[in-house]
């Protein structure tokens, strides 16, 4: 019962298209849609650290580490135009985020 | 000199057509008249300096077209053929000129009809002296293009337009063929000068190109091409609808042109290409039977006739129908012989046509004239000339040269020698009969026009009568004079090497070894001819018209000119029409509009509009078509390409 | 190695379940909450692989600061959860067919994953060995080697407050504010006027207080 | 003379002329009368250049002539390089024999926006000169597209009508074709190592190729000829045109596809021109009868004329790939008479829309009553476009049909038919709009060609007659390079044996 | 512990100006307050790009690589770089009266700019995968945040959000086959990549699903089709100064890292990515062709016609070699300019003091603006690609090189979507010059001396760019030329 690469990385796989699901098959929500983004990149740093692990080399741990750092810059701002876009229109139905079409 | 009766025709018409204006009616009269004056004393100086001092010569004037292999030049060629052609129109053209001052005395556009006229002698001047094909073809199709303007000369009129237009339109058709024709020269001779072609024509006889896809004798080929130039140019049957209709011209046009000279262009043609033709038996043979079959039915067509130029015109035609089975049987010389006579005799019965025109303040059907030979009795006898010369009765010109065709056509001996002979026999008695039958009702009886028409009939003036004179002397005697020379014992040594006929061939020796009834039939049929007209128009008035109910159906079909131009329109001219919008509508605006330019900017608007409706503002589908994306590409990597 | 084994099932299991849940669930919040249990479970997997203070830094960073400015923002905004109605179903079935296959695309490749061949060569920075660290290892690459990335890391930060900053910040007209600046560099010239008031006169016009 | 760079010069002179209108200033009609003068004159003065060309040109010479040379697009072997031989020499200077009489038929026919207008025209100019003169493909590209922008404008603005829908016709279509032409270039720039057109033409292609390239130039040419059946936006743009964009669309922009199968096709492109020629004669002869056809159910003056262009072409396009002596120089004698001809006839339709504001046939007729200067050039035009010996449209239509046959009579049989069936639809034309009586009164009230018109039709007619009577002037110059060409064709079969038709 | 040696930051000079002036301009909007602060900002802005143009022109253009091997400046690196300094400033220099019109002139804006092209030079600069996310992402922060720069307009705002939520989706995917091709190579070096890919007969599965997320991440990044959709939306969004901005900038460094990415560590693999890059080059190109025709909002014209461009320079990229490459930087030179000129003429379109957008706004400018309406029509036969215009030079390379790469059918389709699209950029041609002027009269003057001199710039470099098209062409060819050693 060997846990090795592969596992990992199916769970990172797995929670990658958890990830885009959320982001393609949400209807209701834009801060659900930068969950999912999140999950997206949590599934990459699964994958950066199982690489790092298995390969016995740092980089892929550096690597995640500037994910998350950047990750959550992106989380800020991607929340900040949220609010704004609240702000404007009162709602932030994913539904709704069509003024601008064709 | 050749030159200058060549070209002077061509100064006077551009001095009247352009300073028209300047120079007035009469000096454009002045101006052309006296350029074809001395233009015809140059002809016949040149007639003279060839046919007794045998001055043959090429003047060259300077090169037209050089391409490849392919060299042209201006170029006169001077040899009996065209010397007597150019005596000829000069004299007759000028006559013609004359007579015209007076005929359109009153008419507002003369400088113009003046011009024409000298153009139309210039070009036909360049025909009968071209050197090569393409010269010819520049005079053939300048002719042409004169009796376009010249038919179409009264252009507020329709029909005088239509039949302009169809004039130029039929000849083309045979200036198609021709036009082929001298392709195909091109093609198996390598050159286009009428020198070097002769000279090749006996190595080129039996041999055969590839025509249409087809294995064909290239000589016969070629000139059966180029006979149907001919048969265009010459109002031979098929090709001959635009010569009644173009009698909408003024009568001079007609003499001129459709009498005198450009009708006589193709036989010109045949008689000049005989070196060819000699070498192509199967193309004579078509010229006999296409010749043939003209006179006879032109002659029926004739009798039916109730306008006085288109009695004229049908007789033109199978008189030329005469010509070129004269031509088919070798007998060139006697073709042109009566090609000679036929100008002055016809000439003069188109313009005596026109002097009872003239008289009857423009009436041209004869059913409402009658008994005029009292009121103009000059044009009277003259008509009487020209219509015995035409009828073939000695010692009138039509009789040596119409005999020596006949009794060539059964010399030769072939079956369409005697085809040819038998019609033109017949086409004889006919020709007699509808001249007598114009003669009579336009000059005997009781008169038929209303008063008012005839208290204004009187004879022309001195300015037509002359040249009637000169013509009925022409008619009178050019036969006897021309005999000798052109197709008696003279002839051999006036022809030269300008006509060549095989020693097989009989041409117009064999004439002289007919038996007698052969050269009196001729005669008897016109003598017959001349008494059923007498009978039925004279002696018992109604016989026309109850032969004519009798035989309805054949009547009206003769009348109806065999119905050919119904035909025509029929299978030719409407149906162009209708294709032609067919083709625009369906084919330009339906098919290739449809599914080229319009159909693909509609498809790509169409495209267009379903493009950016994909565009649908909605992230969640955004976000969709790049997983989509994705998803492709991965696929296609794992599972097509099996990396 | 049983229990590894065993960590490996729960952590991933428990990750991927909530990881359903944070698309699936109808409340925000409730989403919210669930991707902070997948981060939880996430780093438990980072502690099975050696990278603890990856781990540590998910935990503190992610659970800490930006799950948290989640569920604020998701109070803050004060959505009428009763109209979020989800027409998902209609493309629902496309959508899961592409997921689907795409999952399927990506497991597959992965249960067969293969390194290059000279892969051991390549190492840019190889683990240094039991005696330091993974905290300590980390550090040391990080601002020697990787202090590009680093400093660009440091500027991403820096966008990301002022865009929060420019766009959220919203100075309202009626709203008195100090300013600190204008208040420090305030000279006494400015603010005080010394004004004679004569006996029962009161200050004249043009001097007036300001 | 021959130091100074006297292509460019011809070239380029026209745009001197164009920065002289931009800079004037002023009122409205000052401006307006300044750039009409100013557009005249230089196009005189090219026009009078391009003559010193015609004298100072070697006319035994096959080898491009007047060459000039220059740095470009370094390293990439594509340079400036213009000459000209005796196939261009005549496109050029019809070119700016054209543009003088543009200018002066649009001296009062043109009363908006005069200036863009006059500009649009010299822009034109340059182009169409530089197209001939061009021995670089990119140069030769540059000009041939750069072409659509002036002509795209003076359709749309000054244009009539469906303007619009004709000026993108006009456009779409004919870039649609050019830009495969593009990628052909292309291709033989990766072949011979370098755009230029003379090394391309002494180039041997691998037949394979040579199929494609020479489709890909086809697709361009075929377009501007053009051809049937892509030939349907050439009525449109015609009628929609003003009458001097009509003249120059007719006189030149049709041309560039017979310049372009002389120049390009047949001598670099050998062995496929001898495998396509069956497919050019097909289109050709079926163009002839179609369109003439079509021309004959035709109610508007200038689609009729637009039409018989397109049917005349066909004659260019069999005597092109005849590749025989007569039918390329039939083609290029054909080429010039109808780039005169036709414009003339449609500067004769441009004469009458000035007065009545209409193309409608019907709604003319008895004009020969009122106008008989203006009756008698648009008889010898439709002479000339009819082909009558004596005028430039017989000698082109005949030595093209005397190639023809050599090659194969079919091709000659229906194709002279054409001839018949010009004179159908032009006679037709005519007698409609000339003959007859005068039945609508404002006819009644037109004059008869100025001063102005005259001068226009009066050199046309020269020419016509010129090259009716002596085209040797215009055989001999062209017959070096024509020559070369059939060399250069016959040597490429020689080395090339049996690949192309013989072996099927 | 050793310390580690200082790494040659001269290389990476210009980025730390960029960095540096960036933060010092903030610093120096702080303190100035609002309402000087941004005019002042922003025109200090252009200078300092204007000085690390400069600073880049001075490089020699060897290779160097720095910073532990993350950092790379050659030929191509200059090129591109000055390419994406000019974009900034023109953007810079056209958002200054626009901003101050439309009530959003804050000095944060320059500064984002100045981070965001900070983000492109690194970029472009990019010689590790990591320094190749950071720059990216560096750069499209700052770009979510100029999108929804005008912040209380539910459009604007609107745009940033659908930037964001596709950006983060496709630089998540980027992340992810990132993490692949770091996992089956063990690097994320460009230079360690490029020694120990390929070799192998049929590269592994998961090398090629990697780059295939890699592409999607630069893909989204230059709007290639499918990874286009936020392009449209975002252009009509955003305000036009960020459109133009959005237009040139990111779209020219994102094309030129992707090329050093593609023909750099990947480049033994050509084959494959080449089917992604045909893929997504004949899609742009179509897609760019036909949705453009049916627009009315300029703006978003100009979105699908830099979609169908993009398509264009990718071609360059699909063929992989010198040529492609050159074709690629001509093609984004050209861009550039003729972009740059078009939005200077965008940013004109006011009427009454409001900006208009639609296409039918612009009837008749032949008659009311004729120098307007010759620039615009001189940029639109540009881009539709006719010449002599500078447009079609840039068609020419792209389509030399796809032919000597042997994708003729890329070509081919090239050339008929050019023809197509050339009908959406005739028809603007079609209404300034055809139509009579529009119901509203003609546009407000005094548009800005700044503006009109972009404008007058730009359309003379297009316009006459036929006539010494050396520079820009030596140096591509140099660029590229960096990137072939050997």
């Amino acid at each position: 019962m060997e846990i090795g690469l592969a596992h990992y990385l199916i769970v990172a796989a797995i929670l990658f298209t958890l990830g885009i699901f959320g982001i393609f098959l949400n209807r209701k929500n834009v801060i659900v849609i930068l969950m999912s983004i999140e999950l997206m990149l949590l599934a990459v740093n699964i994958n950066f650290v199982a690489f790092s692990s298995f390969l016995g080399d740092m980089v892929g741990q550096v690597f995640a580490m500037f994910v998350l750092t950047v990750a959550a810059a992106e989380a800020a701002i991607g929340l900040a135009i949220v609010v704004i876009y609240f702000r404007n229109r009162g709602t932030i139905a994913v539904a709704d985020i069509n003024l601008m079409k064709g | 000199m050749a030159i200058l009766a060549v070209f002077l025709p061509l100064l006077g018409a551009v001095v009247a057509g352009f300073f028209g204006r300047v120079i007035g009616d009469r000096g454009a009269q002045v101006v052309t008249c006296s350029c074809l004056g001395v233009a015809a004393i140059c002809g016949l100086l040149v007639f003279n300096d060839i046919a007794v001092w045998h001055h043959t010569a090429i003047v060259p004037v300077f090169t037209w077209i050089d391409a490849g292999q392919l060299k042209i030049a201006w170029a006169l060629k001077l040899d009996a053929l065209s010397a007597v052609m150019l005596a000829m129109v000069t004299v007759v053209s000028f006559v013609i000129h004359v007579y015209s001052i007076g005929y359109m005395a009153g008419d507002p556009s003369i400088p113009r009809f003046m011009s024409y006229l000298s153009l139309f002698t210039f070009f036909m001047l360049m025909l009968v002296t071209s050197s090569n094909f393409v010269q010819l073809f520049f005079g053939w199709e300048g002719v042409g293009l004169c009796s376009y303007l010249l038919v179409g000369f009264w252009y507020d009129r329709p029909r005088a337009n239509a039949a302009a237009i169809k004039a130029f339109v039929v000849n083309r058709i045979g200036d198609f063929g021709f036009s082929v024709g001298i392709f195909a020269v091109y093609y198996l001779f390598g050159t286009l000068d009428f020198g070097p072609v002769f000279g090749g024509a006996a190595g080129m006889a039996g041999k055969t190109m590839v025509f249409l896809g087809m294995h064909v004798d290239a000589l016969t080929v070629t000139c059966i091409l180029l006979f149907i130039g001919a048969m265009g140019k010459s109002a031979q049957i098929g090709l001959h609808v635009w010569l009644p209709d173009a009698m909408e011209g003024p009568t001079p046009v007609s003499a001129l042109i459709h009498a005198a000279t450009m009708v006589t262009a193709g036989v010109f043609m045949v008689a000049r290409l005989s070196p060819m033709f000699e070498y192509a038996p199967i193309a004579l043979n078509t010229v006999t039977v296409v010749g043939g079959t003209t006179a006879l039915f032109a002659a029926t067509v004739g009798i039916a006739q109730n306008d006085i130029k288109r009695v004229i015109a049908y007789s033109t035609c199978s008189q030329l129908g005469y010509m070129f089975f004269a031509a088919g049987v070798s007998a060139y010389q006697a073709s042109i012989f009566h090609l000679m006579t036929h100008a002055f005799f016809k000439a003069l019965l188109f313009l005596s046509a026109g002097s009872v025109i003239h008289a009857m303040s423009g009436e041209q059907d004869m059913r409402k004239m009658g008994g005029l030979g009292r009121l103009i009795p000059i044009t009277y006898v003259v008509m009487w000339i020209g219509s015995l010369a035409l009828a073939g009765i000695p010692p009138f010109a039509g009789y040596f040269s119409k005999d020596m065709i006949l009794e060539a056509a059964y010399a030769s001996g072939s079956e369409v020698g005697e085809y040819a002979f038998v019609l033109g026999c017949f086409a004889a008695f006919l020709t007699a009969l509808y001249s007598w039958r114009l003669l009579f009702l336009t000059f005997h009886g009781e008169p038929r026009a209303d008063h008012e028409t005839l208290h204004h009939v009187h004879e022309s003036p001195k300015v037509m009568l002359i040249p009637l004179y000169v013509l009925s002397a022409g008619a009178l005697v050019m036969g006897a004079l021309g005999y000798h020379w052109l197709v008696g014992a003279g002839a051999k040594e006036f022809w030269g090497n300008a006509i060549v006929v095989l020693p097989q061939h009989a041409g117009i020796a064999g004439a002289e070894r007919v038996p007698v009834w052969v050269s009196t039939l001729p005669l008897v049929a016109g003598l017959i001819g001349i008494a059923v007209a007498w009978y039925a128009y004279i002696r018992r008035p109604s016989v026309p018209g109850e032969t004519a109910r009798a035989f309805e159906p054949i009547y009206l079909f003769l009348l109806n000119k065999w119905y050919f131009d119904e035909i025509y329109n029929f299978i030719f001219v409407r149906p162009a029409f209708w294709v032609a919008r067919l083709l625009w509508r369906r084919g330009d605006g339906t098919v290739i509009d449809g599914f080229g330019p319009d159909g693909v900017s509609e498809v790509t608007g169409d495209l267009s509009v379903r493009a950016s409706r994909l565009q649908s503002g909605y992230v969640f589908q955004y976000a969709f078509a790049m997983v989509i994306g994705v998803a492709i590409f991965v696929s296609w990597f794992l599972f097509w390409r099996s990396t | 190695m049983i229990v590894q084994a065993i960590c490996f099932y729960i952590f991933s299991a428990i990750a991927v379940a909530s990881g359903v849940m944070v698309i699936a669930a109808r409340n925000p919040v409730h989403s919210v909450l669930f991707l902070i249990l997948a981060f939880f479970n996430a780093a438990g997997l980072f502690v099975l692989m050696g990278a603890e203070f990856l781990a540590m830094i998910l935990v503190i960073v992610y659970v800490g600061a930006v799950a948290v400015l989640f569920l604020f923002v998701v109070m803050m905004l004060d959505i009428d959860f009763a109209q979020l109605r989800s027409g998902a179903v209609r493309y629902l079935p496309i959508g899961a067919t592409v997921g689907i296959i795409l999952a399927v695309e990506l497991v597959l490749m992965f249960a067969a994953w293969v390194f290059a061949p000279e892969v051991g060569q390549a190492l840019a920075a190889p683990m240094p060995g039991a005696h330091v660290t993974n905290t300590a290892a980390l550090g040391d690459l990080l601002y020697t080697k990787y202090v590009y990335a680093f400093q660009a890391a440091g500027i991403i930060l820096l966008i990301a407050m002022i865009g929060a900053i420019v766009l959220t910040l919203r100075h309202k007209p009626d709203v008195r504010r100090q300013k600190i600046g204008v208040q420090v560099s305030r000279r006494r010239t400015e603010t005080i006027a010394l004004v004679k008031v004569k006996a029962r006169e009161g200050i004249g016009e043009e001097e007036g207080v300001r | 003379m021959s130091s100074w760079p006297l292509l460019s010069l011809v070239t380029f002179l026209p745009l001197l002329g164009v920065a002289l209108i931009l800079i004037l200033r002023g009122d409205e009609a000052a401006t307006t009368r300044n750039a009409r003068w100013i557009a005249l004159w230089t196009s005189l003065v090219v026009m009078a250049l391009s003559f010193v060309l015609w004298a100072d040109f070697d006319t035994n010479s096959a080898n491009f002539q007047f060459v000039e040379q220059g740095v470009w697009l370094p390293g990439l072997h594509i340079a400036y390089h213009m000459g000209i031989d005796g196939i261009s020499l005549f496109f050029v200077l019809l070119s700016t024999i054209l543009t003088p009489i543009c200018v002066v038929a649009s001296w009062t026919a043109i009363t908006r926006r005069v200036k863009e207008y006059m500009i649009a025209f010299l822009v034109l100019e340059t182009f169409m000169v530089g197209i001939f003169c061009a021995l670089d493909f990119i140069i030769f590209y540059m000009f041939f597209e750069g072409v659509l922008i002036p002509m795209f404008l003076i359709i749309g603005v000054w244009g009539h009508g469906r303007r619009v829908y004709a000026a993108f016709k006009f456009f779409l279509y004919t870039l649609l074709g050019s830009v495969v032409m593009l990628l052909a270039i292309l291709a033989i720039y990766f072949q011979t190592g370098t755009t230029d057109i003379v090394t391309a033409l002494n180039h041997n292609f691998p037949p394979a190729l040579q199929t494609w390239l020479w489709l890909a130039f086809f697709a361009s040419f075929a377009v501007k000829v053009p051809m049937w059946p892509v030939h349907t936006w050439l009525p449109d743009a015609h009628v929609e045109a003003p009458t001097a964009g009509s003249v120059i669309l007719a006189g030149i922009l049709l041309k560039l596809g017979g310049y372009g199968f002389i120049r390009f096709s047949l001598p670099m492109l050998p062995d496929a021109s001898a495998l396509f020629a069956p497919l050019i004669y097909t289109l050709s002869v079926v163009a002839i009868i179609y369109t003439s056809l079509v021309a004959l159910a035709q109610q508007d003056m200038k689609k009729l004329i637009a039409y018989s262009s397109v049917a005349h072409m066909g004659f260019v396009t069999i005597g092109i790939f005849t590749g025989t002596p007569e039918g390329m120089q039939g083609a290029m004698i054909q080429m010039l008479s109808h780039g005169i001809v036709s414009a003339a006839l449609f500067l004769c339709v441009g004469v009458v829309y000035d007065r009545l504001h209409t193309l409608e046939i019907a709604r003319y007729g008895g004009l020969v009553h009122n106008m008989p200067k203006y009756a008698f050039v648009f008889m010898l035009f439709t002479l000339a476009s009819m082909g009558l010996p004596g005028t430039s449209g017989f000698v082109g239509e005949f030595l093209s049909m005397i190639g023809a046959f050599k090659i194969n009579t079919w091709v000659a049989f229906l194709g002279t038919t054409g001839t018949i069936l010009s004179a159908c639809y032009m006679l037709y034309l005519y007698r409609r709009i000339i003959f007859g009586t005068i039945t609508h009164d404002d006819l009644r009230a037109m004059l008869d060609l100025n001063r102005r018109e005259v001068a226009i039709f009066a050199p046309m007619i020269a020419i016509v007659l010129w090259m009716g009577i002596y085209p040797s002037s215009f055989l001999h110059p062209m017959q070096p390079a024509i020559t070369h060409i059939i060399q250069h064709i016959e040597a490429a079969r020689q080395t090339a044996p049996d690949t192309s038709l013989a072996s099927r | 512990m050793p310390i580690a040696p200082l790494p040659n930051l001269l290389a990476a000079l210009p980025e730390i100006f960029l960095a540096v002036a960036a933060m010092a301009l903030l610093i120096l909007g702080v303190f100035q307050g609002e309402a000087r602060a941004a005019k002042e900002v922003s025109w200090l802005s252009v200078v300092v790009l204007v000085v690390a143009i400069f600073m880049v022109g001075a490089q020699n253009g060897v290779r160097h690589v720095t910073l532990a091997g993350m950092f790379i400046t050659d030929g191509y690196s200059i090129f591109a770089k000055i390419l994406v300094l000019i974009g900034s400033a023109f953007s810079l220099i056209l958002s200054i009266r626009y901003n101050e019109r439309e009530n959003i002139s804050r000095f944060e804006f320059p500064v984002l700019v100045l981070l965001s092209t900070t983000g492109m030079l690194m970029m472009i600069s990019a010689n590790d995968l990591l320094a190749l996310y950071l720059g990216l992402e560096l750069q499209s922060l700052a770009l979510y945040i100029v999108a929804s720069f005008d912040r209380d307009s539910a459009r604007s705002s609107e745009a940033g959000l659908k930037y964001f939520v596709l950006g983060a989706l496709a630089s998540g995917m980027m992340l992810f086959g990132i993490s692949m091709i770091y996992g089956f190579a063990g690097s994320t070096g460009f230079d360690t990549l490029a020694a120990h890919l390929g070799g192998q007969a049929t590269p592994s599965a998961g090398l090629v699903v990697g780059i295939v997320f890699l592409i999607v991440g630069m893909a989204f990044k230059i709007s290639a089709v499918p990874f286009h959709m936020w392009t449209p939306d975002v252009y009509e969004g955003a305000p036009t100064p960020v459109t133009a901005f959005f237009s040139v900038a990111p779209k020219i460094a994102a094309m030129a890292l992707f090329v050093r990415v593609m023909v750099g560590p990947f480049h033994t693999l050509l084959f494959e990515w080449r089917q992604v890059i045909w893929a997504i080059a004949v899609a742009s190109m179509i897609l760019g062709a036909l949705a453009a025709i049916n627009q009315r909002n300029i703006k978003r014209l100009m979105a699908y016609s830099s979609i169908g461009h993009m398509g264009y320079a990718l071609i360059g990229l699909a063929a992989g070699n010198a040529i492609g490459v050159r074709g690629v930087l001509i093609y984004l030179a050209i861009y550039l300019f003729m972009n740059v000129g078009t939005f200077a003429v965008i940013l004109s379109m006011r009427r009454g003091g409001k900006m208009v957008e639609g296409i039918e706004d612009l009837a008749g400018l032949s008659r009311t603006q004729p120098a307007m309406a010759l620039a615009l029509g001189i940029f639109m036969f540009s881009l539709a690609g006719i010449p002599p215009m500078a447009g079609f030079f840039a068609k020419l390379y792209v389509f030399m090189a796809a032919i000597d790469s042997g994708l003729n059918v890329l070509a081919v389709i090239g050339v008929v979507t050019s023809v197509v699209s050339a009908y959406y950029y005739v028809r603007i041609v079609k209404l300034m010059y055809f139509d009579e002027p529009a119901a509203g009269g003609a546009f407000d003057r005094h548009i800005g001396v700044e503006v009109n001199a972009v404008l007058m710039v730009a359309s003379i470099i297009i316009m006459f760019f036929f006539l010494y098209p050396a520079p820009v062409v030596a140096g591509a060819e140099a660029a590229s030329a960096a990137l072939f050693p050997g």
